[in-house]
């Protein structure tokens, strides 16, 4: 049980933490945060994997630290729209859930 | 060395901890604090995995702007707070999703101890090429030289969020100011901390980016410090955000990836391949491709925290 | 450590340029968009997309003159360091599809998304055509990539190009809509990128064409497979997991459920080919092949019935692509079931994807008629479609031809790819699909018929329409609906472009 | 040689051409009076062609091909001659109706796809023309634009594609156990023999043949669609359209070496559907549904000498059938446009235009002299004394009755002003088709048929087609008076059963609705996501 | 000399981290939001200050010891204004819930 093991545990646990909240939370700025956590579980693996693969002196693998730093981005600009869409929804709406008004008088065009 | 092991223990639990708040408090604002310390925390793990620049970014990203971002949507979404958290699902699904979070997890967990054990890395072949580049940084070597199409991506995706958060401004808003009207007690205390910050992180952030080339810092790090610092500045009231639709906020938004596609095509004649570096002026290329690239970043991330416009442009 | 295969490094090959072009072109035309703004947006895609299309015209020739792979390695490093651009036949077939449907959206929305004289620049115009750019940017990307993880950020592209285009009307259940499409895509993408983690952690790189040599049965390559496939449907909307796109294509203006029905599920549908065909044919076993043709077929039974109940005519068109989601997943276990019985996989193959190129075609052409339908009556409601037949001819014609290319019938595409299934199901005994076959046709053409019937119900010349629809915008949806109705003689080419640099299965030696 | 290039390729072609001029609203306007030029080139094609001449057009992966043999010949031959006379007299009956222009297009696909089918050699361009004809035979049942013309042309569409889906099915099996994956139609029945899935293959094209064919039981869409569309159309749907199930089984039946007990299922079942068409065709009143069951009942004769011919193995049941299927297009297509012509004379010409109606209705049953005569003649080689024979006779019989009781049923519907006079351009394509039905099968039958004048004139001969129109008649009168205390059947019979089941959807749809609606919501749709993931991580680790 | 520097860091780090724990127990245990805030700021930042003076002489070159002492200010600052910011809620909120 080495520390990159330890950690890489800690990740998966994270994802499965994440996935709960995603499916259980009603409000979409929780399932945003549960994103989040998943998202973090996984670039945690990244780090694990890396940090596995260190060879030469170096700390790690470079190749997937610069994976991490890409999807960490990328996980941001995600939330940043989400969140701006969560709050635009609330401006028109005054509520915002994910259930449809009713589910059998969808939009249209 | 299992002191060290038990301190990475005890981080982990913390950091568990701390989620397991986040995902099942009630309140979602207390969420949104929990997030901002499980950002931090994790940032510590990043550097017990020997990741700083990844440190860096969770603690500035993840950490940072992600938890601003919460708190104030968390703020504004107070009323409708008790209302949405009575569609809770009842504890059957809830039992349901966490046998199934729960397994998934558990997979993972043996996939991640059964990884192969001489585990198979990049390492070596990123020391060997390292040299053409002239960075001492391999990860920013990676991110800009071996994958740069993922780094010229990476900006692409920036600027897709926001368009995308653009497209969510009301009609009667268009080319408007971004967020509410900021106005504090101009001698308050948020103005004295706003007038005195920005130049330490503006210092700060060039710092990094300049360090990046040779020890863990970068663009996207610096750039997280600029925005946080404009941020700063604009919730003190102290200046305004700019109107969306004046030409020079959109060639800064564009610049950085504008200079990083120029100097990719320079690359085809000069170098043999897109995104290629001629042989010796790799370093500084990268550089100006950062320094081009932090700009850009901080106004996007900064706008991307403020989100669609929500005020007219009394210029 | 696994060595990594001394495979011959690959090299950039005569028309890789192209490849870069076609993938840089949209980017630079949505900077360029956003930077001028206003009412240069629109001249910006109404000059970038057709040069789009003869970029991937020229693509297409190379890769047939030539019968190989096209490559370009990014920056001169070699995979498994570097990133590699490829586009082999599949790749080039796509490219074109999206470049000549997004060139029939832009050309019909050109009258639809204009700024307004008054104005400098106006939200929804300006933010149409820079989107249409982003998607077309992010559909070249996932084509032309050749390492997972550019995959993922691809991926990511294409679903914030997407979730604007639905909410761009800015009503409240489009809004929601585009909310639940936004979070559950990232859901799926999170499980895409988790399977990439574990990838990279067994075998040390992300570059297709390496990993399909280095994958072999392990915990590992075993939930990377399972967590990507499962991603991917979930971009995808293959039912049970369709909860987002009724609404969100339903929703949006008519041009863009266009771009969204046709194309954007196809962008994560091409990843499954990608995973199952080229990475991992070795792990997908004959059991997960049934698993997902199952889904599919599930998909084909209820979104085709759900579609019947439909009162709207979007809606319906929406659930009618769910139904046409399941049925490009049949082609899995019929590959599979060729490549077990050591025979070529390609009418497996080049059914899928011409099953997929024709749907795109139909359902663009259906949703953009439904769009001029809308602004004709005012309404889209299905019972109360008479007089179309005589306000729309031509519509109600490529109507008529997209539907009847969807049910497959001669010499439609879809016909040729039911052909071509059929022939790949009952080769490998698998007769069943042919049942699922059969009844998703007759499915489809219950509710093409219905439509079609109620549009030719003559009515007095009384009520007068809301809008009358200038005849270059019909003519456009007709031209796109004919050209999917006469993809089938797609047979007489003498090259089959599909298996263009696809691996023969029993020459790599599959276990 | 180019002579057959230039007739093969204008049958199919020129209406083709004239379909595509359509799309330009000035020339749609002006094709009614054309119609009729549409099929020249087909009755040339039959006369002038090659027999058995392929002419290729698509390349080595598609050989798009064209070619006629013997029993397409003929089969084209009176096809041709009943569109161009339906062409006429669609010309004046429709005169300026509203729905004219939909008319004129699915007139000319119908048209197209006929013709096409009994010229077409590879399977490709077989089924893309049987999809034509299908969809051009959709919208002629529509276009009188009442609801029963609706619910008449839904079932159509419906049962059609049942059918040509399991054709295309068995098509394909064909193809894949052909040598070389060719899909040239002569090649069929040598493959299907040396298939490994012969019997399938066998079910399949029977099956979906015989529904276009109207077998009973799923015949029932053939009174819907004829009795719904107007009568030009509804007497090409009779006459020629149907055939195309004919050339269909004759081209693509093993006949030489197909297994005894298929042959003998398909004669039974068409003989039994014979009987059963005549049953219920006599208890209904309107004279299109009765000629319609008569083309049940016709069909199923023909389908029979098909099935007979398989289990006796002998190939000449190709020719004969073709030969009965042709007196049938005529005929019944005589019968139809009789029909219109007779709704429109008064009670003073009725007498002059009943006759020529009443002598094909009758010759459909046997009367000597007539064609039908000459086809029963040579059908009884094939139908032998056994209990085929027994049935053919009966079903002669019933026809008999059926013909009868539809000539009483069309007197009824004459015009009530005495004087009215059918106009001429109506009355002319009916006499020229009535001529046709009786100078055709004598000519086919003296040229085609090899046989001699004395055999059809030899006094045993005519004895033995008279005695069955004998007691036909006899039945018949029996029928007029007795008439009433019959059952009234809907018109469709079997369809009430489809109708029974479609109320029976409504409720399973809407299960299926709340099932997507259960689905679409998010938990529901997250742990259906997640337990998915966990179904392929076992699907692909314990389906190893 | 070293023996004197290893016991500086020994009792430096021990008082800084008894500080830290003295601000948690305060968090813990103070009643309102007031107190609890004069609990944190005051406590964690000396434990701050005392862990930072007692790392010094440990760290490699006098530019790290440097960058050590401004992330002190910083903190100093940060949770100087925080708290005041946090306050004026707090009283313009009126007494917690």
């Amino acid at each position: 049980m080495n520390v990159p093991t330890l950690f890489g545990l800690c990740g998966a646990v994270l994802v499965g933490l994440g996935l709960y909240g995603l499916v259980v939370s009603p409000q979409p700025l929780r399932k945003i945060l549960a994103f989040n956590l998943v998202g973090s579980g996984v670039f945690l693996l990244f780090g694990v994997v890396a940090r596995r693969g260190a060879a030469l002196g170096m700390g790690g693998d470079p190749v997937p630290q610069a994976l991490v730093i890409t999807g960490i981005v990328v996980a941001f600009s995600a939330t940043a729209l989400a969140v701006a869409l969560v709050l635009r929804l609330h401006d028109m709406t005054g509520a915002a859930t994910l259930a449809p008004a009713d589910a059998d008088e969808p939009p249209v065009a | 060395m299992n002191l060290a092991l038990l301190f990475d223990g005890m981080l982990v639990v913390l950091i568990l901890a701390v989620a397991v708040w986040t995902v099942t408090v009630r309140d979602s604002f207390a969420a949104g604090i929990g997030y901002a310390v499980y950002g931090l925390l994790l940032a510590l793990a990043w550097v017990r995995l020997a990741a700083v620049d990844a440190a860096l970014t969770e603690a500035a990203i993840g950490g940072g702007l992600t938890s601003v971002l919460m708190i104030r949507a968390t703020v504004r979404l107070r009323a409708g707070e008790a209302a949405a958290r009575a569609a809770t699902p009842g504890p059957l699904p809830r039992l349901l999703a966490a046998l199934l979070g729960g397994s998934v997890a558990a997979g993972l967990a043996l996939v991640v101890l059964a990884l192969p054990d001489p585990a198979p890395t990049l390492a070596p072949q990123v020391a060997e090429h390292i040299a053409t580049t002239g960075l001492g940084n391999a990860v920013t070597a990676v991110l800009l030289s071996f994958r740069a199409i993922d780094t010229l991506l990476e900006a692409v995706v920036l600027i897709y969020a926001l368009i995308a958060v653009w497209t969510l401004t009301p009609d009667r808003f268009w080319g408007g100011r971004p967020g509410p009207k900021y106005e504090t007690d101009p001698n308050g205390m948020l103005a004295y901390l706003a007038r005195l910050l920005p130049p330490i992180g503006i210092v700060v952030a060039v710092y990094v980016l300049w360090v990046g080339a040779d020890l863990p810092g970068g663009k996207f790090q610096a750039g997280t410090l600029l925005a946080a610092m404009w941020l700063l500045a604009i919730m003190a009231g102290l200046t305004e955000a700019p109107p969306i639709s004046r030409r020079w906020l959109r060639g800064v938004l564009v610049a950085g990836t504008v200079v990083f596609l120029a100097i990719g095509f320079a690359g085809v004649p000069l170098a043999g391949a897109f995104l290629a570096y001629p042989e010796g002026f790799a370093k500084p290329l990268i550089v100006a491709i950062e320094a081009a690239s932090m700009l850009s970043i901080a106004f996007t991330l900064a706008l991307l925290v403020l989100g669609p416009p929500e005020r007219r442009d009394q210029a | 450590m696994n060595a990594l295969p001394a495979m011959l490094p690959e090299t950039t090959t005569a028309g890789g340029f192209l490849l870069v072009l076609t993938l840089i072109l949209p980017f630079v035309g949505v900077l360029a968009a956003l930077t001028l703004g206003g009412r240069h947006a629109r001249r910006v895609a109404m000059l970038a997309i057709p040069l789009g299309l003869v970029l991937s015209l020229a693509i297409v020739v190379e890769a047939v003159q030539t019968e190989r792979t096209l490559v370009y390695l990014l920056g001169g490093w070699a995979p498994p360091l570097g990133i590699v651009l490829r586009a082999d036949g599949l790749s080039a077939v796509m490219l074109l599809t999206t470049a000549v449907i997004l060139l029939a959206v832009a050309l019909f929305a050109h009258a639809d998304f204009d700024t307004p004289p008054g104005t400098r620049e106006a939200r929804r115009p300006f933010m149409f055509w820079t989107l249409l750019l982003a998607m077309w940017g992010s559909l070249n990307a996932v084509f032309l990539a050749g390492d997972l993880f550019t995959l993922y950020v691809a991926l990511e592209l294409l679903g914030f190009a997407g979730v604007p285009l639905v909410c761009l009307d800015e009503r409240a259940e489009t809004l929601q809509a585009a909310l639940r499409y936004l979070l559950f895509a990232l859901l799926g993408s999170v499980l895409y990128m988790l399977g990439a983690v574990l990838l990279y952690g067994a075998y040390g790189t992300l570059d297709i064409a390496l990993l399909a040599g280095l994958v072999r049965p392990e915990p590992a390559a075993f939930a990377a497979a399972a967590l990507m496939t499962v991603g991917l449907l979930a971009k995808t909307a293959l039912f049970p997991l369709h909860l987002w796109l009724p609404p969100a294509h339903a929703g949006a203006p008519a041009a863009a459920s266009a771009v969204l029905s046709a194309l954007a599920v196809k962008g994560s549908f091409f990843l499954v080919i990608r995973l199952w065909l080229d990475v991992m044919p070795g792990i997908i076993t004959p059991a997960a092949g049934q698993l997902l043709a199952a889904f599919g077929a599930a998909a084909i039974l209820v979104g085709n019935v759900v579609a019947l109940r439909q009162k709207r005519l979007k809606m319906l068109i929406a659930y009618s692509t769910v139904a046409q989601i399941g049925y490009l997943f049949l082609m899995f276990p019929l590959a599979a079931g060729l490549s077990a019985m050591q025979l070529p996989n390609d009418p497996a193959v080049t059914g899928g994807l011409l099953q997929a190129v024709s749907h795109a075609t139909a359902k663009a052409a259906m949703f953009m008629g439904a769009g001029l339908i809308y602004a004709t009556l005012g309404h889209d409601r299905i019972a109360d479609l008479a007089g179309v037949g005589r306000q729309l001819p031509m519509t109600l014609l490529a109507f008529a031809l997209g539907g009847s290319a969807l049910v497959g019938l001669p010499p439609a595409g879809g016909f040729l790819a039911k052909w071509l299934l059929l022939s790949a199901a009952l080769t490998t005994g698998q007769w069943w699909w042919v049942v699922v076959m059969v009844v998703g046709g007759l499915l489809t053409s219950a509710y093409v018929f219905i439509v079609v019937m109620r549009a030719l119900v003559t009515v007095d010349a009384g009520n007068t329409p809301k809008m009358v629809v200038p005849r270059h915008r019909e003519a456009v949806v007709l031209a796109l609906a004919s050209l999917s109705f006469l993809l089938g003689l797609a047979a007489l080419l003498p090259v089959d472009i599909v298996q263009i640099g696809r691996p023969q299965p029993f020459a790599a030696g599959l276990p | 040689m180019n002579t057959t290039v230039v007739l093969l390729g204008a049958t199919v072609g020129l209406p083709l051409a004239m379909l595509l001029a359509c799309l330009w609203q000035p020339l749609r306007e002006r094709m009614l009076p054309w119609l009729a030029l549409g099929a020249v080139p087909g009755l040339f094609a039959s006369w002038f062609a090659m027999r058995d001449e392929l002419i290729v057009f698509g390349n080595a992966q598609v050989p798009l091909a064209l070619a006629i043999d013997r029993p397409g010949g003929v089969l084209l031959g009176v096809a041709a001659l009943l569109w161009i006379a339906g062409g006429a007299y669609a010309a004046t009956y429709l005169g300026e109706k509203s729905s004219r222009d939909n008319f004129v297009v699915c007139w000319l696909m119908t048209l197209a796809g006929c013709l096409g089918v009994f010229v077409a050699a590879d399977m490709a361009s077989f089924y893309a023309l049987l999809a034509l004809l299908s969809v051009g035979t959709t919208g002629l049942v529509l276009s009188e634009g009442t609801p029963r013309a609706y619910r008449a042309g839904a079932i159509y569409i419906g049962m059609a594609l049942f059918a040509e889906s399991l054709i295309l099915a068995g098509m394909v099996l064909t193809v894949v156990s052909a040598p070389g994956n060719s899909l040239l139609i002569s090649a069929a029945p040598a493959a299907i023999d040396a298939s490994p899935w012969r019997i399938e293959i066998l079910v399949l094209l029977i099956a979906g043949f015989g529904i276009k064919a109207g077998l009973v039981p799923l015949h029932f869409w053939i009174p819907l669609a004829h009795g719904a569309a107007p009568v030009p159309a509804s007497a090409l749907l009779s006459g020629a359209v149907v055939k195309a199930a004919v050339i269909g089984l004759i081209r693509f039946m093993p006949i030489e070496s197909a297994p005894w007990a298929v042959g003998a299922t398909v004669a039974m079942l068409g003989l039994l559907g014979a009987l059963y068409a005549v049953l219920v065709g006599i208890t209904q009143s309107h004279p299109k549904t009765v000629l319609a069951y008569s083309s049940v009942s016709q069909m199923g004769v023909i389908v029979a000498i098909i099935g007979m011919g398989m289990a006796a193995g002998d190939g000449s049941a190709r020719l004969i059938a073709a030969f009965y299927a042709a007196n049938h297009v005529l005929a019944k297509g005589a019968l139809f446009l009789a029909v219109g012509v007779i709704g429109l004379t008064g009670a003073r010409r009725l007498p002059a235009m009943l006759l020529p109606a009443a002598v094909i209705a009758v010759g459909l049953g046997g009367l000597p002299l007539t064609g039908g005569a000459l086809t029963k003649e040579v059908a009884k080689s094939l139908m032998g004394d056994g209990p085929a024979g027994v049935l053919a006779t009966l079903s002669a019989i019933g026809t008999t009755v059926l013909m009868l009781h539809f000539v009483f049923c069309v007197r009824v519907t004459a015009a009530d002003d005495d004087e009215a006079r059918a106009p001429a351009g109506l009355v002319v394509p009916w006499l020229v088709t009535a001529g046709a039905s009786i100078v055709i099968p004598w000519a086919l039958y003296l040229t085609a048929g090899g046989y001699s004048l004395p055999d059809a004139l030899a006094p045993k001969a005519l004895w033995s087609a008279l005695w069955p129109i004998a007691v036909g008649s006899l039945l018949a009168f029996g029928l007029v008076r007795w008439g009433g205390s019959l059952p009234r059947l809907p018109e469709g019979d079997v369809v009430v059963a489809l109708d029974a089941a479609t109320r029976a959807a409504g409720p399973v749809s809407a299960v299926f609705g709340r099932l997507d609606a259960v689905l679409r919501r998010w938990p529901a749709a997250a742990m259906s996501l997640l337990s998915i993931a966990l179904l392929f991580g076992v699907a692909i680790v314990a389906g190893r | 000399m070293s023996q004197l520097l290893d016991l500086w860091t020994v009792l430096a780090v021990g008082a800084g981290v008894f500080f830290f724990f003295a601000g948690t127990v305060g968090l813990l245990r103070f009643p309102d939001t007031l107190t609890r805030l004069h609990a944190l700021t005051k406590a964690d930042n000396l434990g701050l200050g005392l862990v930072v003076l007692g790392l010094l002489p440990r760290v490699g070159s006098p530019l790290a010891g440097l960058k050590l002492i401004c992330v002190w200010l910083l903190v100093l600052l940060a949770s100087a204004t925080a708290s005041q910011l946090i306050a004026r809620v707090a009283r313009r909120a009126g007494p917690p819930a």
